[in-house]
């Protein structure tokens, strides 16, 4: 016998191979790559949000010892917290009457609103968008269907950084900006897109939702494909229409993937930094802040990290409570109930 | 082994399939024509189908005209913008391949003609394109692009292009994020394949809870990495890895971890079991269950395994730009570096993006099954 | 500031003759330390970029020493991480208003004691931009500022009033086909500079009492005049892409705009002239200049064979007359050292950008100068959308002061 | 009412390289039960889903109660269809499966709706499942849902494609009395396809055999049992099959002799019977296993190669020709490798040509065929 | 060799809450033929699977070839196992499919192998399918290369789960018969799960009857038919089931009488014959469809409900009971709603306990039975 089928014996022998309990074993290696590389940065920047940390400070010391203490930064509490919550002021303005003046950060609050709605109006939209483009690339009428699906991943090829500096490009206030030779081609008149909040943040939307179209178009079009065309055989049987099928069969099959996809791209849409950096830093005048970019204009890039850190953290803390919520809400994980 | 031979053989007939989907339309055509002359089916339903067909066609576009007008930007020669005060254009002026070709730069590739014998008589189409453009960018002669010739009879000139001097950083750059995501993919998929295993086929301790902890975190892990920049980055800099290319793969491996696992896992759930007890009932040992039934049968859920991770890799941006030094620059972090102050040299820009962009492009238009077979979620609980 | 050998070093590399010269001075060094190698960062555009490499690639050559040169994306935030962090270059190059905050937060350090070039060999302006509360922080090279730029097939004569450019832009301007009066990146502090302190105005001056001066009458008249004046001629978008290729295009009769938007006019073919701004009405326009510095970073500090290479390199770079002529042929950027400076034979549009050089007054250096850029971008933004320019202004003076505490 | 009728129905598929369906004709009388039976892919799902206006016909026209629905969509068309794996809507309860084509079709309102799908739900005996999901019944139960669901609507007519494929062989015979009992109770006009003969000639008033896409014939069950078309019906209805022996004729003094390759079977027929067989002809010659009877003395010699026992019966495979089988009484039981004589009765055999399948035997008294169009 | 011997096998899951098998012994001898029938979730895949290592029972013994199985692992027990959906590697050729066992549970060189596979193929008649992929197959086809795969490895035993549920009926038929001949040339001890009573009749050497993961009878199909241990065995075997009718026994003078609720049915018979039946005793009176004659004269009037011709019989559905049937020749062909008389033969009838079950009738002479150990 070769040494070679000696060796593949050996292996059959190795005993875990064969436990149930000992499974364990080939989860971890991911599981502690994961945590060293993830959870340690978000342990460590939890430490360093306690502390008034800076470049200055930070990097001193020497050795691996250092990162521990965090170079020479002093502890400060609650300090970054409770400026980042509480400093200043925030006025309630409605209809130009000053409505009341709460003793919290007027800015951090501004900016936390301003990305839940971000997150509310531009998951709306890419669900929408998404489930018009994978109905009808899965049409039963459309022919080349699976080229036109092959073309119209194509943007998630493209580096985001790219395509958003594009799109800066087509929401440009100028009369020939791209978005505004098409309003004025139709008749409209232009539109002042980055110098207008709500306009904007319409851009901001747009430009979203296009760029994640396509991971939720593939996973949208992937369930349609489960749907079995029994089903909307039995229900056309059964006197439905196009659009009662749609609600009656289509989406209650889908509606799973549909939801996992939406947890995902909600938690990409809390998160989005480069779309408000790139148009125009949240503005106009800080109006259009998401959580991210007010923290990096807070804190990086005056380069106070403890107050960063802090921001980050709090930001950290409620994409986490919102996709627990979504996970457990929407079953997303198998058992999740007894976990 | 026979995964790989799969792989190619899908790849063949997807490519004869596209190449016939032209002749396959014809034919349905002819039938369908013939069919309503003779009267046998009513217009009506081809008609819809038409419409249907053209309809799809204009969201398509739609959707893709930004794409098309980076092409277009990069097609109108150095000078070429996305803010343009000339309207709406919807070809280029005067297309130019330079920026591509300042893109690509000298790729040293011998020269060669392809000469076609035409049937039946003594002509011959010679292709003489490649030798000069891809030789040496800087030396290319006008007309020496694209020039079609038939004998001494010229068909096409060839494209206006002139000498490019100090072709960009494309291939140092190509390299970096080849050095960055190839490992990332490999580190990815021996940390991903036995866990999702597992995952899907094994009853152990904490099993649920780390199932749930991933899910939980498929999206907050990577996309939360601008807020965790500073940590990682002092971590990485104080353990004197940052400027490592193999740090950042294991970092973007790291990343990949709970999304990928549970992907695959919940892939692998839709395996029939019987397969694996077929084998072991043949007396395979476990090992050999795993690699010669579960993983070749997992083929969809590891391309898109594969391809996820190999995007991680390749188009990330801000922990490439933070970590690495200069000469490590990855293919994003080099496109963002044409971006000077103020200005951006578009056609340049566009050109760079699609030509970073265009491997990937192919390789969805192949995998693009396998990643709609992979992401089905059909066998999801609920 | 210590002076030696200054007029052997300069000629050490002019031109390929006298490299004996050269050869004497590494020679001395050679013997005193070992060869180093360097980093240095540049952030410079793709047409910049050739030349740099080939500076570089000259005084690796030459010079025992080895310079590594990087062109970085994002110089701010990589110097920002890098530095502190150790990783950074032995120098970098960028405008001169960094000092303050980089030398208060450590990144650079005054190199003064130790520097062979005397800073009198710069035009004054560079030599004080390259300092900062008494250290010299890195040495000049070229200036930077913005000028008038007209197309010569649209503008017969450059105007020297705000007046008489009006006028020539209300001829021409006309959006619906195409054409437009202008192209000025309005919403970005320094472009506007010229005319926020045209009537006795100021963004920050650390000299004054009142350091902030956002919100002073003199301010607010320049902002609103350039309002008046310029903004219905000019496209709707504010920012610098949109503006910059109106004029490039061949569609605008007047851009203000600075050296480096030279290369993209001629690369699109556009007839322009360059001339100093033209001066409005009771007022004179004063344009920020900016002094590209070859900054030296915390790593400097320490002496050693890099430290060495960086500061040869350095000093060879801004002292080499050949390298500031061929940077001003070829790049449009304003030479600061004095013999070039002066030589007069420099190129028309150089000149142009030269002479609004002369108009204007250094960007601030100090830290406080960056709380106030955002702001104020954001309030000409407003202005520019038809806003209110003193409310604008009061609100961006009252974060800048909220910022400050 | 519910009247249907085909009229040259055909459907092609694939640009006309596949024929799944081939000029067929047939006329169904109201309240009528037919069953569809053939072998797999011969067109028959593809027939039912034309009548159901899930495909649209290549050519010919179908009438259901006196109109012409070729071209009516099929939501317009008042049929209840019953699919092989129910097709039952996942996401909804049972009542709201029964109650959907209601809401879909009907202006019922929301109570009518439901006191019509709580007398259905009673007439099948599962309304304590009305709030249950379809997963969380089991197949039989599953089954009458879909029925159910068909009921409920009160259809003109009636389609199933093989309901009953998915449940065990006991649970099947059960269901197969229950859907009789229902048509018969219901009287309406029903279409049922099975790829089962047995299903097929027990539940139908009428059977219909299909084969590539072509009608073989059509009777009632016991017409098609006994006098088969051609050898394709005779061997595809019945189990076991119908044995068949490869024969020559030889026609001489008034007598026909038919004679295997082996010169082992020999059978003799009066040839004023059988005008048609000319000498030297080659015929099938088919004996169904009832019909073979296992003799003391005379017939001929075979040997037992297996004997199956069913209970009620044994089957003998005999080595005559392959799976040659003689179902006899449960208490012949010769061993293997025995010999036994068979006999046959004249009556009980049937003669196909042995190249078109044609039965020789084939009585026109009581022929109700449409020979397949060719 | 390949004897097996099943000892007290019980399988519990989810911790006790389901008896997915209970205490079941069996001795099969070496190339036995053993069918396992039962209805769904009696046990019939748990016992089959425990036996192939698949599943480890929860107490008791596997032996097979006199080895102590019942801790070693799947991979080492020399079995094949045959799938209800085939099980084939979808990414494998035929010809890979067939040499896998091989490649891993021998040291056999890669042509040994491949003579192998080929060899078994042509027995299968599949050699010209050997390169192609399964989903190429049609479900024949499949089924004859999973045969293939499990014969290849010549093992011990063979161990098929439904491995004809799948298929059409006429192609389940043949495919049955196609096993048989199999078995019977390799005569490899074979184990044969399947719910189709007449598939565990016709193939089995013996069957075995579960019921709720319990075992009810074990004996020659013939005896299981004629002599059911108990009324379930009685109903489950036999197509169409037997027919029962609930009696209450009234013993006087000698005589046992029979009489159902209604008074519609009554038998009587000699005290003697009987003597466990007690007076006011509940009994099933069972008596197979075959069994029940119909009289010109005398016996019970019964009126007849459904008439079913399956060709060779009629089915009558008579109202003496629910779904009472009579199996009738082809020629007694009465209306629906006629009435006619019915007979029987004491010798066919069977009695029950109706409670337990337990045949009053059964004859210990030909017991070939563990009774389900309780
Ligand atoms: N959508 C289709 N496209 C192409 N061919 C089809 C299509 N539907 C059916 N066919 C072909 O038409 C023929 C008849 O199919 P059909 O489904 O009607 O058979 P069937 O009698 O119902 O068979 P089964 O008993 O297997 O259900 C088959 O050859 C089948 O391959
Ligand atoms: N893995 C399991 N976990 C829990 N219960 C199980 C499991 N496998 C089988 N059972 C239960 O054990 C019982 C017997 O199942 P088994 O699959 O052996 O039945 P079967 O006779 O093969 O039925 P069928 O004819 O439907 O295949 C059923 O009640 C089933 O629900
Ligand atoms: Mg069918
Ligand atoms: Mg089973």
């Amino acid at each position: 016998m070769s040494t070679a089928s000696r060796f593949a014996r050996r292996i059959e022998e190795v005993p875990f191979l064969d436990k149930q309990d000992t499974s364990l074993l080939f989860v971890l290696p991911g599981l502690f790559v994961f945590s060293a590389f993830m959870l340690f940065p978000v342990v460590y920047l939890i430490g360093i949000s306690f502390t008034d940390a800076a470049p200055g400070n930070l990097f001193a010391g020497e050795g691996a010892l250092s990162v521990l203490t965090f170079g020479e930064a002093t502890f400060v509490g609650l300090q970054n917290y409770t400026e980042v919550l509480f400093e200043g002021t925030f006025t309630v303005v409605l209809f130009g009457e000053t409505l009341l003046t709460l003793p919290i950060n007027g800015r951090f609050w501004n900016s936390f609103g301003v990305t839940w709605l971000f997150v509310a109006t531009s998951v709306t939209l890419k669900i929408a968008l998404s489930l018009g483009i994978a109905l009808v690339v899965t049409g039963d009428r459309v022919r080349g269907k699976r080229f036109m699906r092959s073309l119209i991943i194509l943007p998630m090829g493209l580096p985001a950084i790219f395509t958003i500096t594009v799109w800066r490009g087509i929401f440009s206030s100028a009369q020939f900006g791209l978005a505004n030779q098409i309003l004025s081609s139709l008749g409209l008149g232009t539109v002042s897109w980055l110098s207008e909040r709500w306009m904007a943040f319409l851009a901001y939307n747009v430009t979203e939702a296009w760029l994640a179209y396509p991971f939720m178009v593939i996973i949208t079009v992937s369930a349609l494909q489960d749907v079995p065309a029994e089903l909307h055989e039995a229900a056309m049987v059964d006197g439905a229409g196009y659009f009662s099928r749609f609600f009656h069969v289509t989406l209650p099959s889908i509606k799973k993937p549909v939801l996992f996809a939406t947890i995902l791209t909600s938690a990409a849409s809390f998160q989005q930094f480069l779309i408000p950096y790139v148009f125009n830093e949240g503005g106009p005048a800080r109006a259009n802040e998401l959580i991210v970019v007010y923290g990096y204009r807070e804190a990086l890039a005056f380069s106070e990290y403890g107050r960063g850190a802090a921001i980050s953290i709090i930001a950290l803390l409620f994409i986490g409570a919102f996709m627990w919520l979504n996970v457990k809400r929407g079953k997303l994980a198998d058992g999740v109930s007894d976990a | 082994m026979s995964l790989l031979d799969g792989i190619g053989r899908k790849l063949k007939e997807d490519a004869q399939n596209a190449a016939e989907a032209p002749i396959d339309a014809a034919r349905d055509a002819r039938y369908t024509v013939g069919a309503i002359r003779r009267g046998e089916t009513s217009p009506v339903e081809p008609l819809k189908t038409l419409g249907a067909t053209v309809g799809a066609l204009v969201l398509v576009s739609l959707l893709l005209f930004p794409i098309y007008w980076i092409l277009i930007a990069g097609l109108s020669g150095t000078g070429g913008s996305i803010y343009s005060s000339g309207g709406l254009r919807l070809f280029p002026e005067s297309p130019s391949f330079v920026p591509f070709l300042w893109v690509v730069g000298d790729l040293i590739v011998p020269a060669y003609d392809i000469t076609v014998n035409v049937p039946l008589t003594d002509l011959a189409v010679v292709f003489s394109t490649p030798q000069l453009a891809f030789l040496d960018v800087s030396a290319i002669q006008q007309g020496t692009v694209g020039r079609l010739a038939l004998g001494s009879f010229e068909l096409f000139p060839g494209f206006a292009v002139g000498p490019v001097e100090n072709p960009s950083g494309f291939k140092a750059f190509f390299a970096n994020s080849l050095t960055v995501a190839i490992p990332t993919v490999i580190i990815a998929m021996a940390l991903i394949i036995p866990a999702s295993y597992a995952l899907s086929r094994r009853e152990f301790i904490f099993r649920r809870k780390i199932l749930f902890v991933y899910v939980l975190l498929t999206q907050v892990g990577g996309g939360l990495g601008i807020a965790l920049l500073i940590g990682l980055y002092t971590v990485y800099v104080q353990l004197g890895i940052n400027d490592s290319k193999l740090a950042l793969s294991v970092y973007y491996a790291a990343t990949a971890v709970p999304f990928n696992t549970w992907l695959l896992k919940t892939y692998m759930d839709g395996i029939p079991v019987s397969y694996e007890e077929a084998a072991v009932v043949d007396g395979a040992p476990p090992w050999r269950v795993v690699t010669e039934v579960i993983l070749p049968l997992s083929a969809a859920g590891l391309a898109t395994v594969f391809i996820f991770t190999f995007l991680t890799g390749w188009t990330e941006f801000v922990v490439a730009q933070t970590l690495l030094g200069t000469d490590n620059y990855t293919l994003p972090v080099g496109l963002y570096s044409l971006v000077s102050e103020y200005s951006i040299p578009w056609a340049r820009f566009s050109a760079f993006a699609l030509t970073f962009a265009a491997p990937i492009m192919l390789v969805y238009l192949f995998a693009q099954r396998y990643i709609e077979g992979g992401l089905s979620f059909s066998g999801m609980e609920g | 500031v210590g002076v030696q050998e200054q007029s052997t070093e300069q000629p050490a590399n002019d031109g390929s003759g006298s490299s004996e010269s050269s050869g004497d001075s590494t020679a001395d060094q050679e013997d005193s330390a070992p060869a180093g190698t360097a980093k240095a960062w540049y952030a410079l555009s793709d047409t910049e970029l050739p030349i740099r490499e080939a500076n570089i690639e000259a005084f690796n050559e030459a010079s025992k020493h080895t310079i590594e040169g990087a062109d970085i994306a994002d110089m701010r935030k990589k110097t920002t991480s890098a530095i502190p962090a150790g990783q950074g270059p032995k120098t970098f190059e960028w405008a001169h208003d960094l000092a303050g905050g980089y030398l208060d937060r450590g990144f650079i350090v005054g190199k003064g004691d130790s520097l062979t070039v005397d800073l009198d060999a710069f035009t004054g302006t560079a030599a004080e931009a390259a300092q900062f509360d008494g250290n010299v922080v890195g040495l000049p090279h070229s200036a930077e500022t913005v000028a008038l730029v007209y197309n010569k097939d649209i503008v017969d004569e450059a105007p020297s009033t705000v007046a008489e450019m009006t006028a020539t832009m209300e001829e021409y301007h006309d959006p619906d086909n195409n054409q437009y009066g202008l192209g000025m990146p309005f919403a970005d502090a320094y472009f506007l500079s010229a005319w926020a302190h045209a009537f006795g105005g100021y963004y920050f001056d650390s000299t004054k009492e009142d350091q902030l001066g956002v919100d002073n009458a003199e301010t607010i008249e320049g902002v609103q005049f350039a309002v008046d004046n310029f903004v219905p001629y000019m496209p709707n978008d504010p920012a610098y892409e949109p503006q910059a290729s109106v004029f490039a295009e061949g569609n605008a009769a007047f851009a203000i705009n600075g050296p480096w938007y030279l290369n993209t006019l001629n690369d699109k073919g556009v007839d322009y002239g360059v001339v100093e701004l033209p001066t409005p009405e009771g007022g004179s326009p004063q344009p920020y200049t900016g002094i590209t510095l070859w900054y030296f970073t915390k790593s400097m500090e320490e002496d050693g064979p890099a430290t060495a290479a960086a500061q040869e390199f350095v000093e060879w770079f801004v002292t080499n007359e050949e390298i500031q002529q061929e940077a001003a042929q070829e790049t449009g950027s304003i030479p600061v050292l004095q013999s070039v400076a002066e030589s007069g034979d420099l190129p028309a549009d150089v000149q142009g950008f030269a002479d609004a050089v002369a108009q204007g007054y250094p960007m601030p250096a100090d830290p406080k100068m960056n709380q106030v850029w955002t702001p104020v971008k954001d309030a000409l933004t407003k202005s520019f959308n038809g806003n209110d320019v003193e409310q604008a202004m009061q609100t961006a003076a009252e974060e800048i002061r909220g910022n400050w505490d | 009412m519910g009247t249907v009728t085909l009229d040259n129905l055909r459907k092609e598929f694939d640009n006309g390289q596949i024929v799944a369906v081939d000029d067929v004709s047939l006329d169904v009388a109201n309240g009528e039960f037919i069953t569809v039976v053939g072998p797999s892919g011969c067109g028959k799902s593809t027939t039912l889903r034309m009548l159901a206006g899930l495909e649209s016909p290549t050519s010919g026209r179908i009438t259901i109660d006196d109109e012409d629905v070729t071209d009516v969509h099929a939501r317009r068309r008042d049929v209840a269809m019953v699919f092989q794996n129910y097709a039952l809507y996942p996401h909804k309860t049972v009542r709201q499966n029964m109650a959907f084509g209601l809401r879909m079709s009907t202006d019922l309102s929301k109570e009518e709706r439901n006191e019509r799908v709580r007398e259905t739900a009673e007439m099948m005996g599962i309304e304590d499942l009305l709030d249950d999901k379809p997963n969380e019944l089991s197949g039989g139960q599953k089954q009458r849902v879909a029925l159910g669901r068909a009921i409920v609507r009160e259809p003109d007519v009636f389609l199933f494609d093989e309901p009953l494929s998915n449940l065990d062989a006991k649970l099947r015979t059960t269901m197969r009395t229950e859907i009789q009992r229902l048509q018969n109770d219901l009287a309406t006009t029903s279409i049922y396809v099975t790829h089962d003969q047995e299903e097929a000639m027990t539940m139908g008033d009428r059977i219909v055999i299909l084969k590539d896409g072509e009608l073989q014939q059509v009777g009632k069950p016991k017409d098609v049992y006994e006098n088969p078309a051609n050898a394709f019906v005779g061997g595809f209805v019945g189990s076991p099959s119908m044995n068949f022996i490869e024969v020559r004729a030889t026609v001489s003094e008034g007598t026909v002799t038919l004679e295997d390759d082996s010169g082992r079977f020999v059978y003799t027929l009066d040839a004023a019977d059988y005008p048609d067989i000319e000498d030297g002809d080659h015929l099938s010659f088919g004996i169904r296993p009832e019909d073979v009877f296992v003799a003391d003395t005379g017939g001929i010699d075979t040997v037992v190669e297996v004997i199956e026992p069913i209970g009620s019966d044994n089957y003998l495979y005999l080595d005559l020709a392959t799976d040659f089988i003689a179902r006899v009484d449960s208490d012949i039981e010769p061993e293997t490798d025995d010999t036994v004589a068979i006999t046959f009765d004249e009556a009980d055999i049937h003669l196909f040509d042995a190249e078109s399948g044609e039965s020789l035997t084939f009585d026109d008294g009581e022929r109700e065929v449409f020979a397949a169009a060719q």
